[in-house]
C-alpha cells in the first residue's frame, strides 16, 4: 500500500498556491492535512498527478475573533481549534464537536477547510457547519467569494469549490441570545465516521418560543442534510416532548435520503436519525433555556 | 448493488427511446464518459473514468450491450467495465411508460440495475458505494432529461 | 520443582519487554540487507474463475522490475502444498486433500489469490507494476453459501470432485436416537457463527538471503513453526535442512494463521532468492492480510438437546456444515475440535455429532484462537439457555444440575479428539468455578433485586454466565536446551517461536527455579532453527504445557549434572548440596560452595580427562512428548445494558474464573485471558467479513472491519483456579485461547436477557448494532 | 527527489527523497530507526504513530517532504542513552501492557503526549485516549493499568 508516484509543491503562500493551482489546471489536488487524500492514495484509489502541499502556507492557520463572529483560516488543525478557548467561549457546539472526529493524532494534521472541502457526508465538520451556518470563503487567482454552508454542499465530495480554488476561510457567526445547541452521532467505535450524526442549534424568543431552529444530520444523505421539515414543525411552537417526537419524526422522515452500507441498513438509519434528532433536540432546548 | 427508481422525463416515450438508443447522447449521459463508440448494432465500447471526491483512479474500459429492446417499452442494458481498482459487471432494465399530461405528454421510466463491483473498490470502497450508485444514476438521468428539453 | 522455587505462580516482569519497548527488538519487517529487493503479488480480483491469459510483459519491462514470474516459470516448483495436519483415524471419515499452487495456474477460488510475483528495488515500484500486468478470467459464480454450495448443480470448485463436500465426519457417543424418545423437552435452532481475521497487528513478511557461496538459506519468517517450515522447504528446494536457517524473531501476534503454512509468499520468496542470488522481501500489507491470511469461524449448526423435565441433559444432536474456504490443508482440526468442545463441562451421556466441511470461493480457513471450539460452546450454551427458558429454570442452576463432578475424572468421551487420541478430559473441578462466577458477579442479587428495579426504570441490563472446557497442551513434543555458561548465566534454547506469550520469561522462570539462579539471568532463545531444530510450534494452547515441560526437564537434568559435579567437587554428597542465588553449596554450610559459573568452568576443563559417561559442561537437552493433551476450564459472566431504541450495547461489567491447572506466571496468564475476551468481544459484537455472492469481501481494510478498542473492551476481573494436570510433570494446562471461547455465548445470552420479554432470541454471531436492530424489529413484528 | 532536512530524536538528518515517500518508510528504511512499526498504512491502527513537533501523528499517513523542518521523537528516544527505560516503559513493564509489542511503540507515542497534556487522567480519558490504537494481544486491559502506573496511581 504505497502511493503512485506524483509531482509534488510545496508553496509559502496562498498565492502561490493558487498559482500553482491554475497552471495545472485541474490535474493538481491541494494537499490539506492529507488524512483523507493519503489513506486514498495509499490504497491506489486516488492518484493525483500533482499534489500542492498546503502545509507550508502559515497565513492559513488561525482564530480570531471580531464583532460579526469568528473567522478560522482553512488550513487550522482540528486539534488546534478543539484546544482553543476562543472556540470554547464563543462556539461550544464546535468544541463539543471535535472530539468525535476520529482520533488526536488525525486531529493534529486534520484542518478544517480539508475536512469541509472534502465534503464527506458522513464527517462531522460540513454539519456542524451547514447547522451554525458557516460562511465559507472560497479563493482562486480571480479573487475570492463567499458562500453559505447551505449553498456550499453540492453532492457526495462535491462543494462549491472549483478546479483551481480553495477554501481559505470559515467564518462562523456568534451564537444568539437564549440559544442552545448540541451534538450526538453514533458511531461503531470511538473516532470511526458515525453511522447518523445529528447537530442542532436552536433559539428561544422572550415567550419561550422556539424562535429558530438549525439542524443538520450526517450520514444520512450524499452531503450533510438540512432538516428543513423538522425546523419548520419546530419553528414559532413551544418546546414540548410532543413537539420535538414531531420534529424528529420529520426530520428522520422526508428530511433525510439515507443508503444501506455494511454497517448499517437505511431503515437503520432512520431510526437513529429519529432517535438522535430527538435526544439532540431535548439537549439543546434544555441549554437554551438555562443560556 | 441494487438500485431500482423511477425518474419523469417531461417529454413523449418516442423520444426518451430516441435518446436512449443513441450513443453521443449516452456518452455524454453517463457520468465520465471519456469515449463511448458502436461496435455493433447494439454494443458499445468506451473508456469511464469515475471520480469522487479524492478517487481519482476509477478508470474503466467498458462495454455496453443493449437487449432485450421492445421499442419504445423496455430494453435491457448489459455493462462490463474493467479497469485498475476493479471491475463492475450487471444489467440495468429500463421500462418506459406514456403518461398523458396536462401540459403535454411525459414519460415515467422505470429502472431497476444490479450491478456486480469487484475488486479494490467493492473492498474498501463499501461506505460510498451505494451513494455513489445513486449519485450517477442521478446525474445520468439528469443528463438525458436536460438533452431531451434541448431536443423537443 | 525443586523446594524452595521462588519463581513459580509468581508475577514476574518480563525479560522481553525491555528490547520491546524501546525499538530494539527486532521483527521480519526490520530486516534490511545489502542489495535487498523487493516483492509483490498479483491477485485475483475475482472469487472463482478460469485463468484464460497473464500477460507480464509491461512489468518486465518497468524500469527498477528485476523479475517477474508467473506459474509457468515455476517449472517442477509448481506443486500444490502440503498437508499441514492428516485427520485422525476416525472410522468413516472421509477427506479429500485440496491445497493451492504457490501461483494459480488454471483457476482462481478465491479472491487474492497469488497469480504473478514481482520483483522489484522497492515495494513502491513493485506496486507500479502490479498495475502493468493483465489479467484475463473469465468468471463462474461463486459458492459462498454453505449450503448453496453443496446443492446439485453448484459449480465445482475443484473439479475433479463430484460436489464441493471437503470432508464428512460423524461421531458417536452413546444413542441419542434411542434416548430421543424419553426426553421432556427436546430444544432445536439453527445456530450461526461467521467468519473473522486473525488480524495479528503485523503483517505477514518474510526475508531471505541466499548465501550462494556457503550455500546457506537464512529465512526470516513471522511464523509460528519455523523447525517444520524450515524441513518442508529444505525438501521441497533441494536442500539439506542444515543448509537452510529459519529465524522466526520477534513476532507480532500469531494467532494461528501464522503457524506452519507453507503460504505461497513462504514458498515463492526462498525459490526466488535462490534463483536470482538476491536478498528479498516481502512484507504483507493490511489489504493483502484480507485475502492472503487464513480466516475462521464460518460454522452453520442444526442442533438439538434432549432434556428431562427437571432440566438433565440426555443429549444433544449437532449437524453442521464448517466453511473450509477455497483449500483445505489444514485437515479438519477445527470442527473436529467444534465436535469435542460442545460437550463442555456437562454430563451429555448420549452425543452425535456429525459435519460436512464444504470448499467456498473464500479465504483457506486454518485455525484462528480458539480454533472451532467457541462453536461448540455457543451451540451448548445456548440450547441450555434455551432449554431453561423453557422449562422455568434458572440459567446458572441448570448448569449446576449437569455439571461433571470430580469423582468423574478422568472422562473418557469415547470420541476422537483433533490429536488423533480419544477425547480425555484429564482433571478439573466445574462446579466450584461456576459458584466463584456466580459469586462474583452477584448473580443472585442481580437476578432477585438488582435486574427487576432496573427494567421496572425502562432499562435493558442483562446478565449471562457461560462455561467451557478447552483441550491444550497437545503433542506431539517439544525439546529445549539448558546450559550454565562460564559467566553464570543460563542458556535456554527452544523451538517453540514467541508471538506475545512471554516464551522469555515463563520459560525463564522455570529454569530459574530449577537451577536456583536470578529469572533474568536465564537467557530463553526460541524459534532459530540455527539453536534448535527439533520440535513443532506455538500453537494450540501447548507453548508452556510442552515446550514449558521440556524446559524444566532439560533444566533438572542440568541441575543433576551441577549435583554430581560439585559433589565431586566440594566432596559432599550430593543430597546435602543445595542451589540457590546462582551457586550450589552445602546446605548446613552455606559459604562452602561455588557459583554456578565456576562450576561450569570445571565441567569444561583444559587439562584432564572428561570422564567415560559423562559430558562436558553443564547442558542438557530434553524433550517432553505427552499422551494427550490437558483439559482447562473456565467460567465467564457479565452484564452488559442494550439501548433498545439504538440497538447500541454497554459492557457493564466482565469477568472470568479460570481454570488452567499450575499457574507459572499469574500477571502473564491475565494477560492472555484479557486478549482472547477482547478478541471474542470483536467476534461477537465488531469483526465480521462480510462477502457478497460473488465471494467479494467487502470491508478489507481496518475502516471497515472492525477491531475493538479500549472504549469497546471494558475491564476484565478475572480469578484463577489451579486443578492441576496429571499429565506433565508439573500439572500445566494451555490459557492462550481461553479468553475468547465462551464470549459468543456469554454476550448472545446477555443481550437476549437484557431483552427478555421482547422476543429476542439470538442464534448468531457476530451481531452488531444493525442486525440487534433488526432483531428487535423482527421481534416486534412477530408480537403484533 | 526532494531535500528533507529533518530532527529525529535531537539528531538532524539531510536526506533527498522521492515526494512519495511515506514518512513511517522514511524513518524505517532510510534511517534505520525500525521501532517505528506499521500495522495498516490507512491510519488506523496508530502502530506508527510518532511525536511531530511534540504532537502525535500517524507517520504511515503523512509524506517525509512533509517533515522538513520539523522536529520528530520516535520510539527510540524513549529511554536513556544507557538504555534505562523511562517512567512509561517502565510502567508498561511492571505492568504486563505489552504481549507482541508490535503496537506497543505507537501506544508510547501517543501516551507521551497524552500524559504531558493531561498528567492525572480518569480511566474514561485514559480509554479514550487509547482507542486511538489497536492492540491484538492484551486487550487493553493492562495497558490502562500501566498508564495509571505511569501517573502514580498504584496498581491494584
Amino acid at each position: 500500500m504505497k502511493p503512485a508516484a506524483f509531482e509534488y509543491f510545496r508553496p509559502r503562500s496562498v498565492d502561490e498556491a493558487l498559482s500553482l493551482l491554475a497552471e495545472h489546471d485541474g490535474d493538481a489536488k491541494p494537499l490539506a492535512g492529507g488524512q483523507s487524500l493519503i489513506p486514498a492514495m495509499n490504497f491506489r484509489l486516488a492518484t493525483p498527478s500533482v499534489l500542492v502541499d498546503l502545509n507550508g502556507i502559515p497565513e492559513l492557520g488561525y482564530i480570531k475573533d471580531d464583532a460579526d463572529g469568528l473567522r478560522i483560516g482553512g488550513m487550522t488543525r482540528q486539534r488546534q481549534i478543539e484546544r482553543s478557548p476562543l472556540i470554547s467561549s464563543k462556539a461550544p457546539l464546535m468544541a463539543e464537536t471535535m472530539p468525535h472526529i476520529a482520533h488526536v493524532a488525525i486531529r493534529n494534521r486534520g484542518t478544517i477547510g480539508g475536512s469541509v472541502a472534502h465534503a464527506d457526508p458522513a464527517a462531522e465538520l460540513p454539519a456542524l457547519m451547514v447547522a451554525l451556518n458557516a460562511e465559507l470563503e472560497i479563493s482562486s487567482t480571480q479573487g475570492k467569494r463567499s458562500v453559505p454552508a447551505s449553498e456550499f454542499f453540492l453532492g457526495l465530495f462535491t462543494t462549491a469549490v472549483q478546479p483551481g480554488e480553495l477554501l481559505t476561510e470559515i467564518r462562523i457567526p456568534l451564537a444568539a441570545e437564549r440559544s442552545g445547541s448540541a451534538f450526538l452521532e453514533i458511531s461503531r467505535r470511538h473516532g470511526d465516521f458515525a453511522l447518523v450524526g445529528v447537530v442542532a442549534v436552536v433559539r428561544l424568543d422572550a415567550q419561550g418560543l422556539c424562535a429558530d431552529a438549525r439542524i443538520a444530520l450526517l450520514s444520512v444523505g450524499d452531503r450533510p442534510m438540512l432538516a428543513e421539515q423538522a425546523i419548520a414543525v419546530l419553528k414559532g411552537q413551544r418546546p414540548s416532548a410532543e413537539l420535538i417526537r414531531a420534529a424528529a419524526d420529520a426530520a428522520a422522515g422526508g428530511d433525510i435520503d439515507p443508503s444501506s452500507d455494511i454497517h448499517a441498513s437505511a431503515r437503520y438509519r432512520r431510526q437513529l436519525a429519529n432517535v438522535l434528532t430527538r435526544r439532540v433536540l431535548e439537549r439543546a432546548f434544555e441549554r437554551a433555556r438555562s443560556a | 448493488m441494487i438500485l431500482n427508481g423511477t425518474f419523469t422525463f417531461n417529454g413523449p416515450r418516442a423520444k426518451v427511446w430516441e435518446l436512449l438508443q443513441d450513443p453521443a447522447v449516452l456518452a455524454k449521459a453517463l457520468p465520465g464518459t471519456k469515449s463511448l463508440t458502436k461496435v455493433g448494432e447494439n454494443s458499445y465500447e468506451g473508456v469511464m473514468k469515475v471520480s469522487v471526491g479524492p478517487m481519482s483512479a476509477a478508470e474503466f474500459a467498458v462495454n455496453v450491450e443493449l437487449k432485450d429492446q421492445v421499442p419504445p417499452e423496455r430494453f435491457v442494458m448489459h455493462v462490463d467495465g474493467k479497469g485498475g481498482v476493479g471491475f463492475t459487471k450487471g444489467t440495468a432494465t429500463i421500462e418506459l411508460l406514456e403518461i398523458k399530461d396536462q401540459a403535454g405528454p411525459v414519460t415515467v421510466m422505470n429502472y431497476s440495475s444490479d450491478m456486480q463491483i469487484g475488486g479494490k473498490i467493492a473492498a474498501v470502497g463499501q461506505r460510498l458505494l451505494e451513494s455513489v450508485g445513486k449519485m450517477m444514476t442521478k446525474q445520468a438521468l439528469d443528463a438525458l432529461n436536460a438533452e431531451l428539453k434541448a431536443r423537443l | 520443582m525443586p523446594a524452595g522455587a521462588r519463581y513459580l505462580n509468581a508475577r514476574v516482569v518480563r525479560n522481553e519487554d525491555a528490547r520491546l519497548l524501546t525499538g530494539r527488538a527486532l521483527f521480519v519487517d526490520d530486516v534490511q540487507l545489502p542489495g535487498m529487493l523487493h516483492v509483490a503479488f498479483v491477485r485475483s480480483e475475482y472469487a472463482h474463475g478460469r485463468i484464460t491469459s497473464v500477460d507480464v510483459s509491461a512489468a518486465r519491462q518497468r524500469p527498477g522490475v528485476a523479475a517477474v514470474y508467473t506459474a509457468e516459470d515455476l517449472g517442477a516448483y509448481l506443486k500444490p502444498g502440503p498437508i499441514l495436519v492428516s485427520p485422525p483415524p476416525i472410522p468413516g471419515l472421509v477427506f479429500h486433500p485440496c491445497t493451492q499452487l504457490p501461483l494459480a495456474k488454471d483457476k482462481v477460488r478465491h479472491v487474492g489469490e497469488p497469480i504473478a510475483m514481482i520483483v522489484a528495488e522497492s515495494r513502491y515500484v513493485a506496486e507500479d507494476a502490479l498495475r502493468d500486468v493483465s489479467v484475463d478470467i473469465d468468471p463462474i459464480d461463486a459458492i459462498v453459501d454453505l449450503e448453496k454450495g453443496l446443492a446439485p448443480g453448484a459449480p465445482l470448485i475443484h473439479e475433479h470432485l463430484q460436489s464441493n463436500a471437503a470432508a464428512h465426519v460423524v461421531q458417536r457417543k452413546g444413542d441419542y436416537a434411542g434416548v430421543r424418545g424419553s426426553a421432556d423437552l427436546i430444544v432445536r435452532r439453527r445456530f450461526l457463527y461467521d467468519r473473522g481475521v486473525s488480524a495479528a497487528m503485523e503483517n505477514r513478511a518474510v526475508a531471505v538471503q541466499w548465501n550462494a557461496r556457503a550455500e546457506e538459506l537464512t529465512i526470516w519468517d513471522t511464523t509460528q513453526a519455523p523447525i517444520p517450515i524450515r524441513n518442508g522447504l529444505a525438501q521441497m528446494l533441494g536442500l539439506l535442512e542444515s543448509q537452510v536457517n529459519v529465524i522466526a524473531p520477534f513476532v507480532g501476534g500469531g494467532f494461528g494463521p501464522k503457524i506452519m503454512m507453507f503460504y505461497p509468499e513462504e514458498l515463492l520468496l526462498p525459490w526466488a532468492a535462490m534463483r536470482l542470488n538476491r536478498s528479498l522481501k516481502w512484507t504483507e500489507d493490511r489489504q493483502e492480510n484480507f485475502y492472503a491470511t487464513t480466516q475462521e469461524r464460518g460454522q452453520v449448526h442444526d442442533a438439538e438437546m434432549a432434556l428431562t423435565k427437571d432440566g438433565r441433559i440426555l443429549g444433544v444432536h449437532d449437524v453442521f456444515l464448517f466453511d473450509t474456504g477455497a483449500y483445505d490443508p489444514y485437515g479438519l482440526t477445527i470442527p473436529i475440535n467444534t465436535q469435542c468442545t460442545l460437550l463442555g463441562p456437562y454430563d451429555i451421556p448420549h452425543y452425535e455429532s456429525e459435519f460436512t466441511a464444504v470448499f467456498t470461493n473464500k479465504t483457506i480457513v486454518t485455525p484462528v484462537r480458539g480454533a472451532g471450539r467457541q462453536h461448540g460452546v455457543f451451540v451448548s450454551e445456548r440450547l441450555l439457555d434455551l432449554a431453561a427458558r423453557e422449562l422455568g429454570v434458572d440459567r446458572v442452576e441448570i448448569r449446576k444440575r449437569n455439571l461433571l463432578g470430580p469423582d468423574r475424572f478422568p472422562v473418557n468421551h469415547e470420541i476422537m479428539f483433533q490429536d488423533s487420541a480419544p477425547l480425555i478430559y484429564d482433571s478439573g473441578d466445574y462446579l466450584p468455578t461456576l459458584e466463584q462466577a456466580a459469586e462474583m458477579i452477584g448473580y443472585d442479587a442481580f437476578v432477585r433485586d438488582e435486574q427487576p428495579k432496573l427494567r421496572a426504570a425502562g432499562r435493558h441490563v442483562g446478565i449471562g454466565v457461560a462455561c467451557y472446557v478447552e483441550g491444550t497442551g497437545i503433542g506431539p513434543y517439544e525439546g529445549a536446551r539448558v546450559t550454565v555458561e562460564p559467566s553464570g548465566k543460563v542458556r535456554c534454547a527452544t523451538g517453540v517461536g514467541t508471538q506475545g506469550q512471554g516464551h522469555f520469561t515463563v520459560f525463564a522462570q522455570l529454569v530459574a527455579d530449577a537451577l536456583g539462579v536470578d529469572v533474568e539471568h536465564v537467557k530463553v532463545v526460541t524459534g532459530d532453527t540455527r539453536e534448535f531444530h527439533w520440535g513443532t510450534g506455538t500453537f494450540a494452547s501447548r507453548g508452556a504445557v510442552v515446550a514449558g515441560s521440556a524446559c524444566h526437564a532439560a533444566a533438572m537434568a542440568v541441575r543433576e549434572k551441577i549435583l554430581n559435579l560439585a559433589s565431586a567437587v566440594l566432596n559432599v554428597p550430593k543430597e546435602q548440596l543445595e542451589l540457590a542465588d546462582g551457586r550450589v553449596f552445602v546446605a548446613v554450610e552455606p559459604d562452602r560452595g561455588l557459583s554456578l559459573g565456576e562450576l561450569s568452568a570445571k565441567a569444561n576443563p583444559l587439562r584432564g580427562a572428561v570422564r567415560p559417561g559423562t559430558e562436558p559442561g553443564l547442558e542438557s537437552t530434553a524433550y517432553f512428548g505427552p499422551d494427550r493433551g490437558s483439559t482447562a476450564s473456565g467460567v465467564h459472566a457479565m452484564i452488559l445494558e442494550v439501548d433498545a431504541e439504538t440497538a447500541t450495547v454497554e459492557i457493564k461489567r466482565y469477568l472470568v474464573v479460570h481454570d488452567c491447572g499450575t499457574i507459572i506466571n499469574p500477571m502473564l496468564v491475565e494477560g492472555q485471558i484479557h486478549g482472547g475476551v477482547a478478541h471474542g468481544i470483536g467476534n461477537a459484537f465488531y469483526e465480521q467479513l462480510v462477502y457478497d455472492e460473488q465471494g467479494q469481501l467487502l470491508n478489507a481494510s481496518f475502516m471497515d472491519y472492525l477491531i475493538p478498542t479500549a472504549t469497546d473492551v471494558p475491564s476484565i476481573e478475572t480469578a484463577h483456579r489451579e486443578t492441576p494436570s496429571p499429565y506433565n510433570p508439573m500439572g500445566l494446562k494451555g490459557v492462550g485461547e481461553a479468553g475468547c471461547i465462551p464470549t459468543g455465548a456469554l454476550f448472545a445470552q446477555a443481550v437476549e436477557d437484557a431483552l427478555a420479554g421482547s422476543g429476542v432470541e439470538i442464534t448468531e454471531i457476530p451481531l452488531s448494532p444493525n442486525r440487534l436492530f433488526e432483531l428487535i424489529e423482527r421481534a416486534k413484528e412477530g408480537r403484533t | 527527489m526532494i531535500a528533507l532536512d529533518v530532527s529525529v530524536n535531537g539528531v538532524r538528518y539531510s536526506r533527498e527523497v522521492e515526494p512519495r515517500l511515506l514518512l513511517s518508510d522514511f524513518l524505517r528504511l532510510d534511517l534505520g530507526l525500525t521501532g517505528t512499526h506499521v500495522g495498516c498504512e490507512h491510519g488506523v491502527c496508530g502502530a506508527c504513530t510518532v511525536l511531530f513537533d511534540g504532537e502525535p501523528v500517524r507517520s504511515c499517513i503523512m509524506l517525509a517532504v512533509q517533515a522538513d523542518g520539523h522536529d520528530l521523537r520516535t520510539v527510540e528516544s524513549l529511554a536513556s542513552p544507557t538504555g534505562e527505560l523511562n517512567p512509561l516503559q517502565t510502567a508498561f513493564r511492571n505492568a504486563h501492557g505489552l504481549q507482541c509489542g508490535f503496537c506497543t511503540p505507537g501506544f508510547l507515542m501517543t501516551l507521551t503526549a497524552f500524559l504531558r497534556d493531561n498528567p492525572n487522567p480518569n480511566d474514561v480519558e485514559i480509554r479514550d485516549a487509547l482507542s486511538a490504537n489497536l492492540c491484538r494481544c492484551t486487550g487493553y486491559h493492562n495497558i490502562v493499568e500501566a498508564t495509571k502506573l505511569a501517573c502514580g496511581r498504584t496498581l491494584p
